[in-house]
């Protein structure tokens, strides 16, 4: 039950001013199921090539935490249910369907006969039970901890895999979801791990073609990808190309078709007639973190007040450039259970004065802000908070720490305040929130120190109510709580963005941030 | 002439103890960071357990000299260590690297001498003059202007805008190399021309004052043929030690270009690993590069040599 | 290396003795640079009198705007005068230029000096150490040491220090070796004055200018090595007006806002400009008979 | 007009002047003035001191004035063409041909980068029109008339591996070795050891004559004129002070300033002899004085000389002065 | 060698050597080399490029050390590493009055400089000194301060006389100290010396290239040819009957100030051999016009030849007709 630490901010982020996207977004792949429709008749062949910041760094689906990694890996890697269009919900993949025991503690899952690996050979229940057992084994270092609940899985026949739970866990489905129980051959098809993922095999409509480490990464279509028809494209070719000017010249020359992260700052720039700029739904919450193991920040006072100097609506202008929202609750728009009216706070003079004069430091203080370097976006938020907190005399120095750097000292609680920012990886509330509000999940509460009793009592309370409604309301008091509390200052919610070559067809990302691109195609 | 070449297995000899140093800086570089690089590497899955063994593992618990020596062994054996971030051996990492890297500086090498060469004669040729001060003064411009802004710029223009170059990248064959690397060579080239320009223009000058040159006006020598026969091989010989020691700022400069081309050559792996803290990947690159410095060193010697029949090397008497 | 460096000059004696005293101020270059960075610094001082905003004014609603009556050179995309931070920030970066560049100047003169003066050992061992450090590239280090040592100022200084002192210590060497075989260094010598007092009176003062000269063009490196970590997000700590994150700040603009870039860029090169300008008309002043 | 020899010259220098442009119509005077022939054959001697101007009106000649020296006025007809207008493409042609030059350093004045051998073929090559190969033998062949020992193998020296001496050989053999009608040596010996400078002055008149070159000798040492030449300007301050053959001008100077000049140089042959400096120094470039330029330490001074500007006038059978007061100073033995 | 030693003697060296390089590179820019100054003398030392005229007046002044031998002063023996005090007692002056002077002094710190640091005077005495020096060498005060680039070589050179002469020492080494003037300037800086041996009873070592130049100064004169002194005998003696071929050679050579037939062979032919690969035997056999077999097998030591004060380093010294002067003589 105890969940591990997830990496909180783009690990070793390179993209120079690129918009900070969370290491922790993800789910699972996609099928033909594209929502969008997209005028003309999909053409077959060609190459996709995307733009994108840095490399891959690793094909591991259950080790590797980074995007890069996860994107280009989940082209070929699918688990058995998948993330539905609109992020909120599951949806059979390579599942048939499942059924749930009437205690809550068996689920048993029909496979869909006939899927073949990209190796040509057959899936089958044996692979599932490998797959799962294999992420679960790894708990300590990947994400197997996402499968704490399950106590085992079982392949009793060819089509059908039962996984037994340790206790009622609602988002197990979700938690299947996710790409690190996709599925792969059965004991990596006789290899040893490590080389097995030198050159993956699943059930993807892609598969593995080569790579040149720092410069390209390139998929072929799968042959044998068990969706007749799909996918449409022949190749796909992730090319690292670390300037973000660069990647948005590219994709202006047609040399690349997609940028994978255009800035915000030049983001209009980036629509013309041959490119698109896309925005999609995300569940990015950026927000501030208050380190409350240090003076003053254990003053709920304190963390009210400058939750309430800072001027979202000019965060929202200038670092997004009007393309998101002011954050207002713990949960994003885009996960369930979200609540419109939750009381976040939101720049108030009166209410930080009054705040203040409650507070330990009426007379202010001076603090630091810590921001890895080289993230433009978190730069001018910095200076933003900076030059918003600075009538109230709270004197902000900006801390630029390299990527790493920064997360450890975040880790270590070695920070007073921090920019950070958190993208879901399954369709559930819970794996933030447990994150964020539990010190016993492991991150002592998004590394803030945030103890509230209540808070631990509604999260781990919903984490164990399957009924919707039940789960609903408790999680609107826990957004209720928090927006009090302010452990947290939420700043905005950032959709994602993408340049898009107008040639580039039915191109979406999912609220988790992943791209399936089995029905993408493009035009001549 | 292959006599005078004798002083190269000294010089080589000579260029171990800078070796050696190199090897001293690249070992402190990453162990003078602050904290437990085993912290680092492990990052997310930090636990004090897990440090104290990945620090046993990798002998940060031993002293700092027995560490450098282990390092030193380790490199006598080709072994540099694996990629934290990429999971493989740093030495094929940083050998499949080296070549887009060396490609891209002697590309740079040769379009800065294109451009130097012509306009530091022509400046030459009439010193003071209109064309000697625009000469002098508008490559100052060029120091002036950060790499990566006049790389971008170039993109603008000749890539975007007149679509003659492709935006960044590196290409599969050598023909497009050449072709990809051209703007950003380019970019590199301008912003070492103003050094060799002067140089370059300085010594034109010498030559041209000189009493040979004289003694070859003297024999009826004169436009080309005097430029050619007697200026250019007596002012190219002080510019080769120029450009030598210029070379190691070029290579730095690849960092930077690299980056903006998206060129997968030593420097973009430098700035991507000191970013993720890999350190083998760290060490490396900048034990090549430095060794590549040396080596230029050496090679500069030896064609400064081959050029300049007066330069003798092995002999070092002074009276 | 140095073998290569010290065969190159010939010595041409006997220059008329009129050329070397013509006056500092009838020196062109000189002068124009003098000019140049003359008003560089003025406008530097003068900046809390002269600039139309205070730098670190936000102003969100004027984000991002072209030049105007109000904002004569544009805001930036909080919303600053970009005019009032060019003006402030000539402060911090003649500052940094210049500091940067007097600890390595002093350390590398001093340690070049005593190197090419007493030779053997001491020169063996100092030139084998430059030679190390030479051996990086400027830049790989720099961003290697800021890395290590934390952005910032004081980590910049240090950074810069580091390793460029060994340019000083080269230039200063090789003209001491050249200046130690001149006659008026052996009268010295044999006029019974000691090492210290030869070097420091009669070596010195004749030696220095090559370094001067080369530190003019030294401070618009540091200042590029500066604008070059500001690139990599290690640049000075925000929000302080300077240069260098004025050109990082807007590089994302710099195909839709191309002034915003150019503007600090401009101010970088007219520096420069005047600095070598300096640097030039230095050389022709102090050593005549050396360069053109 | 002054005429040193009843042939017609090889080279008539007719009142050139040299300076350096200030501003339109301005010019700090280096030469002033200099008028000489030089027969053919002859040889030819050019004396004064540092700054006396004799090199720079050789250089002027010679077509290699420094960069900022103007001709002001005057021709140097070579033939029937003004060395002074000549259209470089014709310098060209005729430099080496018929006029070639001899350079004071020998270490500076030979390409350190080229053999020694390819030099000397270089003008051979142009202007005879020889091969590659002929050119070469004919190097080897110059090399061998100077002197040099073992030709061949020195060919394919560069400068810096041979002595002084050699070098000033090879230098000679590079003027001489497409036969020009008149060679210039601008100090050619200054450089040399005493001895190598006595062997190097025979060869230089020996091929001189050998070839029939007229020669043109700048030199600030009065004894090695005196072992050279026939005939010789004296020059102080870029003027002409004397003229004649050497042999009357050194039995009895016909200008206070030669005469200064001889008892202020030691004499090898008469040590007892008091050695007597001239006082003061020489007057400046920028500020020419109004009278004679040796005026102020001239012990012969008088009003007259520091007011008007003097000219080098005949007083004797082929002798000429620039001394107004040469009738009242000296015995003149018209 | 010497064959005069006494307490007369205000410097001498003996058997002095100067060896560069190592191992097969020798190069002996001195071999063995015997030489004294009485006080108040003024000895010429000539010889051509190469012949270690150079080192050994570096030797004796200070800015280098020899390999072997002593070199005395006053008697004394004075090691490799001098103290000021040595190095006052033996003054130097250079050839090149243009870079023999630092460009970024005046003349009056110049002078100052080297008087505070040996203490030569008491500080409030040191304006007066220097003026006094002034005089000495014949300068105005009113140049004291001015920097070297403002004057004339002939003034420059009186500078560093006065610099050399400001700490009061006994022997002043002088190298080629006019060969960079004009003609009508040596004179003065040759009188210079003159009066300064007779005024302040100097010892003068005069190097010099020029023979007609040494003629008109000093007493004594040494040749040296290839790191060796082949002759050493008075000034009038010397030229009158030299006894050492090389030096009838030198001699010969002297261009003269009467016009004379160049048709003649030279007296010498040949340039002296590298230092580094010595002729076995005598070192001038090579070049010599006279050198028999005996010559090329036997290395002669400097005897005297016909005077006691006359030595020459040759196996036939005496018995050679000088055919060059011989030649000359005729001309004239």
């Amino acid at each position: 039950m105890k969940r591990k630490v997830l990496s909180l901010t783009t690990v070793g982020a390179l993209a120079v001013g690129s918009v900070a996207l969370s290491a922790c977004s993800g789910g699972a792949a996609g099928g033909a199921s594209g929502a969008q429709t997209d005028g003309g008749t999909p053409v077959k062949g060609g190459n996709l090539v995307v733009a994108r910041a840095q490399d891959a760094k690793s094909m591991n689906n259950i080790l590797t935490f980074d995007n890069t990694s996860i994107f280009t890996f989940e082209q070929m890697l699918q688990p058995l249910f998948t993330v539905t269009a609109d992020g909120k919900g599951t949806t059979p993949l390579l599942a048939k369907g499942y059924t749930i025991s009437a205690d809550k503690m068996t689920y048993t899952i029909n496979l869909k006969p006939g899927i073949k690996f990209s190796s040509g050979t057959e899936m089958t229940s044996a692979d599932v039970k490998f797959s799962i057992d294999q992420d679960t084994k790894y708990a300590s270092t990947g994400w197997g901890y996402i499968n704490g609940a399950i106590k085992q899985v079982s392949a009793p026949s060819k089509y059908v895999v039962v996984v037994k739970l340790k206790h009622p866990w609602a988002p197990l489905i979700a938690d299947l979801a996710l790409f690190s129980n996709a599925v792969v051959p059965n004991n990596y098809g006789g290899k040893t791990m490590d080389a097995f993922y030198q050159a993956p095999v699943g059930t993807g409509p892609f598969k593995w073609g080569e790579w040149k480490r720092g410069q390209y990464l390139k998929l072929v279509a799968n042959p044998n990808y068990w969706q007749t028809g799909y996918p449409h494209l022949q190749s796909v070719t992730f090319n690292v190309v670390p300037d973000s000017n660069t990647r948005k010249l590219q994709v202006q020359g047609g040399q690349a078709d997609i940028d994978e992260y255009p800035d915000w700052s030049t983001f209009q720039s980036v629509g013309s007639s041959a490119v698109n700029a896309k925005t999609f739904p995300s569940t990015e919450l950026d927000y501030v973190a208050f380190n409350e193991a240090k003076k003053p920040f254990q003053d709920v006072h304190v963390r009210r007040a400058i939750s309430a100097m800072i001027d979202r609506q000019s965060i929202v202008k200038a670092v997004l450039f009007n393309h998101g929202t002011a954050a207002n609750s713990l949960l994003m728009p885009g996960v369930p259970f979200y609540q419109k009216s939750t009381p976040g706070i939101t720049k108030d003079a009166a209410l930080a004065k009054k705040e203040m004069s409650l507070s330990s430091v009426p007379n202010g203080f001076s603090t630091s802000l810590l921001i890895p370097s080289g993230d433009a976006s978190k730069l001018t938020t910095a200076q933003i908070i900076q030059s918003d907190l600075k009538p109230y005399n709270i004197n902000v120095t900006i801390k630029q720490l390299d990527p790493t750097a920064n997360h450890n000292a975040q880790q270590n609680m070695q920070y007073e305040m921090g920019l950070s920012a958190w993208t879901m990886d399954i369709p559930d509330p819970d794996e933030w929130t447990s994150f964020a509000v539990d010190p016993a999940g492991g991150a002592k509460s998004a590394y803030t120190n945030y103890s509230s009793a209540t808070a631990i009592k509604l999260n781990r309370e919903a984490e164990q109510t399957v009924d919707p409604t039940k789960r609903a309301a408790l999680y609107n008091q826990l957004q209720n709580v928090t927006a009090h509390d302010a452990p947290l200052a939420f700043l905005y919610y950032a959709p994602f963005a993408y340049g898009v070559s107008s040639n580039v067809h039915k191109f979406q990302v999912t609220p988790l941030g992943n791209y399936p691109l089995a029905d993408v195609w493009k035009s001549k | 002439m292959l006599g005078r070449l004798k002083f190269v297995p000294m010089r080589i000899l000579q260029a171990v103890p800078v070796a050696f140093g190199v090897t001293v800086v690249v070992f402190l570089l990453v162990h003078l960071i602050p904290g437990n690089p085993a912290e680092s590497i492990l990052g997310a899955q930090a636990t004090p357990a897990r440090v104290a063994a990945l620090s046993k593992q990798m002998g940060l618990d031993e002293s700092l000299p027995q560490q450098y020596l282990h390092f030193l062994s380790n490199l006598a054996h080709g072994n540099l260590g694996q990629s934290y971030t990429y999971q493989t051996s740093v030495l094929s990492l940083v050998l499949q690297r080296v070549p887009v890297t060396l490609t891209l500086v002697l590309y740079s090498v040769v379009l800065m001498l294109i451009i130097s060469v012509p306009l530091s004669a022509w400046a030459a040729s009439r010193p003071g003059g209109a064309r000697d001060h625009a000469v002098r003064v508008v490559p100052l411009v060029g120091l002036g202007m950060p790499q990566f802004w006049v790389g971008v710029m170039l993109l603008l223009v000749f890539a975007v805008g007149f679509k003659w170059f492709p935006v960044g990248g590196y290409g599969q064959t050598f023909s497009q190399h050449l072709w990809y690397l051209f703007l950003p060579a380019l970019t590199l080239a301008i912003s070492v021309s103003p050094v060799i320009i002067r140089s370059l223009r300085s010594s034109m000058l010498n030559v041209l004052e000189s009493d040979y040159v004289a003694t070859a006006r003297s024999k009826g020598a004169g436009g080309w043929s005097l430029f050619s026969g007697h200026v250019l091989r007596n002012a190219v010989i002080p510019a080769v030690s120029i450009v030598g020691v210029n070379v190691g700022y070029l290579v730095g400069g690849t960092l930077v270009i690299e980056q903006v081309f998206a060129i997968p050559g030593l420097g973009s792996l430098l700035i991507g690993s000191i970013q993720a803290r890999d350190f083998p990947s760290v060490q490396a690159v900048a034990l090549f590069v430095a060794v590549f410095v040396v080596v230029v060193g050496v090679l500069t010697d030896i064609v400064y040599t081959l050029l300049d029949p007066r330069v003798d090397l092995t002999r070092r008497i002074e009276v | 290396m140095s073998a290569v460096a010290t065969l190159r000059r010939s010595r041409r004696g006997g220059q008329p003795a009129s050329r070397r005293l013509r006056p500092w101020y009838k020196n062109g270059s000189l002068v124009a640079g003098l000019i140049i960075v003359g008003i560089m610094v003025l406008l530097a001082v003068l900046a809390p009198l002269i600039s139309p905003d205070n730098p670190l004014h936000q102003n969100l609603d004027q984000a991002l705007q072209g030049p105007s009556g109000t904002h004569w050179l544009g805001t930036d995309k909080l919303g600053r005068d970009v005019l009032s931070r060019l003006l402030y920030g000539a402060r911090v970066d003649l500052k940094i230029g210049f500091l940067a560049v007097l600890i390595p100047f002093v350390v590398g003169s001093i340690l070049g000096a005593i190197a090419g003066y007493y030779g053997g050992w001491i020169d063996i061992i100092i030139m084998r150490v430059v030679d190390v450090f030479y051996a990086f590239p400027l830049y790989l280090l720099v961003i290697a040491l800021v890395f290590v040592l934390g952005s910032g100022e004081r980590s910049i200084y240090l950074a810069i220090a580091l390793v460029s002192w060994v340019s000083y210590c080269k230039i200063v060497r090789g003209e001491v070796i050249v200046a130690r075989r001149q006659e008026y260094v052996q009268a010295a010598r044999l006029g019974g004055l000691k090492n210290m007092r030869v070097l420091a009176r009669h070596v010195g003062p004749n030696v220095v200018s090559q370094a001067i000269t080369y530190a003019m063009s030294d401070i618009i490196m540091d200042i590029m090595v500066i604008v070059t970590l500001g690139y990599l997000g290690l640049g000075i700590t925000p929000p302080t007006a300077e240069w260098g994150s004025m050109i990082s700040d807007a590089q994302e603009f710099i195909t839709t806002l191309w002034w915003m870039a150019v503007l600090p860029g401009i101010a970088v090169v007219i520096t420069g400009l005047g600095l070598s300008l300096i640097g030039d008309g230095l050389g022709d002043l102090l050593s005549p008979e050396r360069r053109r | 007009m002054p005429t040193d020899t009843q042939l017609k010259p090889v080279l008539s220098v007719q009142h050139v002047s040299l300076g350096i442009r200030r501003s339109e119509g301005h010019w700090d005077p280096l030469v002033r003035d200099v008028s000489f022939d030089v027969g053919a054959g002859m040889r030819y001697g050019l004396v004064g001191e540092s700054g006396s101007g004799k090199s720079m009106t050789l250089k002027a000649i010679a077509g290699l004035l420094p960069r900022g020296v103007e001709v002001i006025e005057g021709q140097a007809w070579f033939g029937d063409e003004d060395l002074l207008t000549m259209s470089a493409g014709r310098r060209r042609q005729i430099m080496g041909p018929k006029l070639s030059m001899i350079f004071q350093e020998p270490m500076t004045a030979l390409n350190p980068t080229m053999r020694v051998g390819a030099q000397i073929a270089e003008g051979p090559r142009r202007h005879l029109g020889l091969s590659k190969k002929a050119a070469m033998d004919l190097a080897v062949e110059m090399i061998a008339r100077t002197g040099i020992p073992d030709p061949v193998r020195r060919a394919r020296a560069y400068p810096h591996e041979l002595s002084g001496g050699l070098r000033q050989r090879v230098m000679i053999a590079m003027a001489l070795s497409c036969q020009p009608a008149l060679v210039l040596c601008d100090e050619p010996t200054t450089a040399l050891d005493v001895t190598v400078q006595d062997q190097v002055l025979r060869l230089l008149t020996q091929l001189c004559e050998d070839m029939g070159s007229a020669l043109v000798f700048v030199t600030h040492d009065l004894a090695v004129i005196s072992q050279t030449c026939s005939r010789l300007s004296v020059m102080y301050a870029g003027q002409i002070m004397e003229q004649g053959s050497v042999r009357d001008v050194y039995r009895a100077p016909l200008h206070p300033y030669t005469e200064a000049l001889f008892e202020s140089a030691p004499d090898f042959d008469d040590p007892e002899r008091m050695l007597k400096p001239i006082p003061g120094l020489p007057p400046s470039l920028t500020h020419p004085l109004p009278g004679c330029a040796f005026a102020p330490r001239c012990r012969h001074v008088v009003e007259a000389c520091t007011t008007s500007a003097k000219q080098l006038a005949p007083v004797a059978d082929s002798r000429l002065t620039a001394c107004d007061r040469v009738h009242e100073i000296f015995e003149v033995n018209a | 060698m010497s064959t005069i030693s006494g307490v007369n003697e205000a410097l001498s060296v003996e058997d002095v050597t100067k060896q560069y390089g190592s191992r097969r590179n020798i190069l002996r820019a001195l071999d063995g080399v015997s030489l004294e100054l009485q006080r108040g003398e003024i000895v010429g030392l000539v010889g051509e490029s190469g012949s270690g005229k150079s080192t050994l007046a570096k030797i004796i002044a200070g800015g280098t050390g020899q390999t072997s031998g002593r070199v005395l002063s006053d008697g004394q023996e004075i090691g490799i590493r001098r103290n000021a005090g040595e190095h006052r007692r033996i003054q130097m002056v250079f050839q090149d009055p243009y870079s023999s002077l630092n460009p970024r002094l005046t003349v009056r710190s110049t002078l100052a400089e080297v008087l505070r640091v040996h203490k030569i005077v008491e500080r409030d005495q040191i304006d007066k000194e220097v003026s006094r020096l002034m005089g000495l060498v014949g300068l105005d005060d009113s140049a004291l301060d001015a920097y070297p680039g403002q004057f004339s070589g002939g003034q420059r050179q009186r500078i560093a006389i006065a610099r050399a002469l400001a700490v009061r020492p006994e022997v002043l080494v002088a190298d080629e100290p006019v060969s960079a003037l004009d003609v009508s300037v040596q004179a003065t800086i040759l009188d210079l010396f003159r009066s300064l041996r007779s005024e302040l009873g100097l010892s003068v070592l005069f190097i010099a290239h020029n023979l007609a130049v040494v003629q008109h100064l000093v007493d004594r004169i040494a040749v040296m040819y290839l790191g060796r002194i082949v002759e050493v005998a008075p000034v009038q003696a010397l030229f009158a009957a030299p006894q050492h071929p090389y030096t009838q050679a030198l001699i010969a050579s002297v261009p003269r100030m009467r016009p004379a037939d160049l048709e003649r062979a030279p007296a010498i032919e040949g340039e002296p051999p590298s230092p580094i690969h010595l002729p076995p035997g005598c070192r001038f056999n090579p070049r010599c016009a006279h050198a028999q077999s005996s010559c090329r097998d036997t290395d002669p030591t400097l005897e005297p030849a016909g005077a006691p004060d006359h030595l020459a380093a040759c196996l036939f010294a005496g018995a050679l007709q000088p055919r060059s002067i011989a030649a000359t003589k005729e001309s004239a």
